[in-house]
């Protein structure tokens, strides 16, 4: 995991690296919640380049980020998935509330960020 | 059917093991010479039904899972088995966002993943007894035959 | 010595489970951190052990290979297991060189590789009853205590 | 496996791939032996770099090619061994009595080549 700070877009970039199932889940979580405490007005984008494989564990973690941050009216963004994690994030429904770009640039140039 | 090679894994309830379970399971279905996605439907399928044994069938104590993985004509047929917990009502147990244990952020989505990835889902559970998982999934690859 | 993790592997005796087997002892002791060639010792030491056992234990027809490998604080304990012929001669099998098939190129150096890629290496065999090899390995990487 | 004739040198260079065991040995022995015969007068270059693991098994073959060849003094030369590779030819002793080099470039400067 490598997290890259946007200030002129206020977003917090997170890369996710390797395994994202059950095992991996608690520390990702602790992680990611850490960081969006310290940086409470930043939005969140997700680059899943590097993550080699999600589970139901993995979507857990990343729609119980989407539940927290949407209470703070917080944006929460993905990008670059690979095949396996598009297939497991589509059927989860994870694709219909979470909008997925194919690289950081366009992520950060669409919706708010682009005002 | 022909069986053409077969393995059986036990190992406890830790949840190392669940990438350990994918592990095993793809390298034996390699055999049938899957492509990527088909390979990584197994390996999903497979992740949720022992993280299911890991964190609902012996709930924080450890147990054993015994995965039985049979290789035939170009099907592979994989059985996860616990002997927890079992599960109390399995039909709503299947149903897509059902979970027992939503408090730990689970996703509810896990034999909804099982059932779309692979070609057939059998649960076979008694109240604390346990659950066994049965899945089917052909593969449309080119086989080599008669080896 | 605490047991950290442990598992059971049975596989019939076909030359295309060699690598399975690898691949699972494998990413057993990956959870000790070990180094690449740490990892690749194992490897190495385990297709002999259970190359010998699709080779020479049931020469031909098909058997059962049962593998055992446990995790200790950071030591690795891998059997192997099959219930065919036995050692007939254990010295002499285990002199570098020595092979009782020649003629299909076998080299005579699997057990020299398991005693030197391994730390221990003990053979318990009994003639039509079977063989068992039990290798030990204590990785020098550091290891997370008390999981 | 793919195979390279390199007429200049009489030198038939073969770059082993994968893994060579126990399951693989028989038609990769088969492979070299057919080529061996086809050039009879070619040396053998093997060229191990994208060989990611070898065993006794392999040794076997190696060293029956060696054998066959010795037979009829023609000349057998190893190139890119890495680390996994490197420890079982040395420990086997395979490297004893086939030269090996770390590029193709070298053997082929080597030896009998050289003159
Ligand atoms: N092996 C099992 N042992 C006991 N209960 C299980 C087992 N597998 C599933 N369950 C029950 O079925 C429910 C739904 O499972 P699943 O669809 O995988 O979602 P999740 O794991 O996210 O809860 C679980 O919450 C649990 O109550
Ligand atoms: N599991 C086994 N069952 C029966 N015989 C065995 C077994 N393992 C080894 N042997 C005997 O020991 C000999 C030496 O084994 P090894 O050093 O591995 O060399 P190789 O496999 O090349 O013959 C073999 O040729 C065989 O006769």
């Amino acid at each position: 995991m490598e997290a890259i700070l946007n200030r002129s877009k206020k977003c917090l970039i997170v890369r996710l690296k390797g395994e994202l199932d059950d095992h991996a889940a608690p520390k990702i979580r602790q992680n990611l919640k850490d960081m969006l405490d310290k940086y409470p007005d930043f939005s969140l984008l997700l680059n899943l380049k590097d993550l080699s494989f999600i589970d139901s564990s993995g979507v857990g973690v990343i729609l119980g980020r989407y539940r927290d941050m949407a209470q703070e009216e917080r944006e929460i963004l993905l990008c670059c998935l690979n095949s396996q994690v598009r297939r497991v994030l589509d059927l989860a429904g994870v694709l219909k509330i979470i909008p997925a770009f194919g690289s950081e640039k366009e992520a950060l140039n669409q919706g708010r960020f682009a005002q | 059917m022909k069986k053409r090679n077969f393995l059986l894994l036990e190992i406890p309830s830790k949840s190392e093991n669940e990438s350990l379970a994918r592990v095993v399971v793809a390298a034996l279905a390699a055999q049938l010479d899957p492509t990527i996605d088909e390979l990584n439907d197994v390996k999903t399928a497979v992740s949720e039904a022992v993280t299911n044994a890991v964190i609902h069938a012996y709930d924080e104590k450890e147990g054993i899972i015994v995965i039985k993985a049979e290789l035939f004509e170009n099907e592979l047929v994989v059985e996860v088995e616990d002997r927890g917990s079992g599960i109390k009502d399995l039909e709503k147990a299947r149903e897509p966002l059902f979970t027992t244990r939503p408090q730990d952020e689970r996703s509810g989505m896990g034999f909804t993943i099982m059932e779309n990835f692979m070609d057939q889902v059998e649960v076979i559970t008694e109240e604390k007894v346990g659950t066994r998982v049965i899945m089917r999934r052909k593969f449309n690859s080119v086989i080599p035959v008669g080896e």
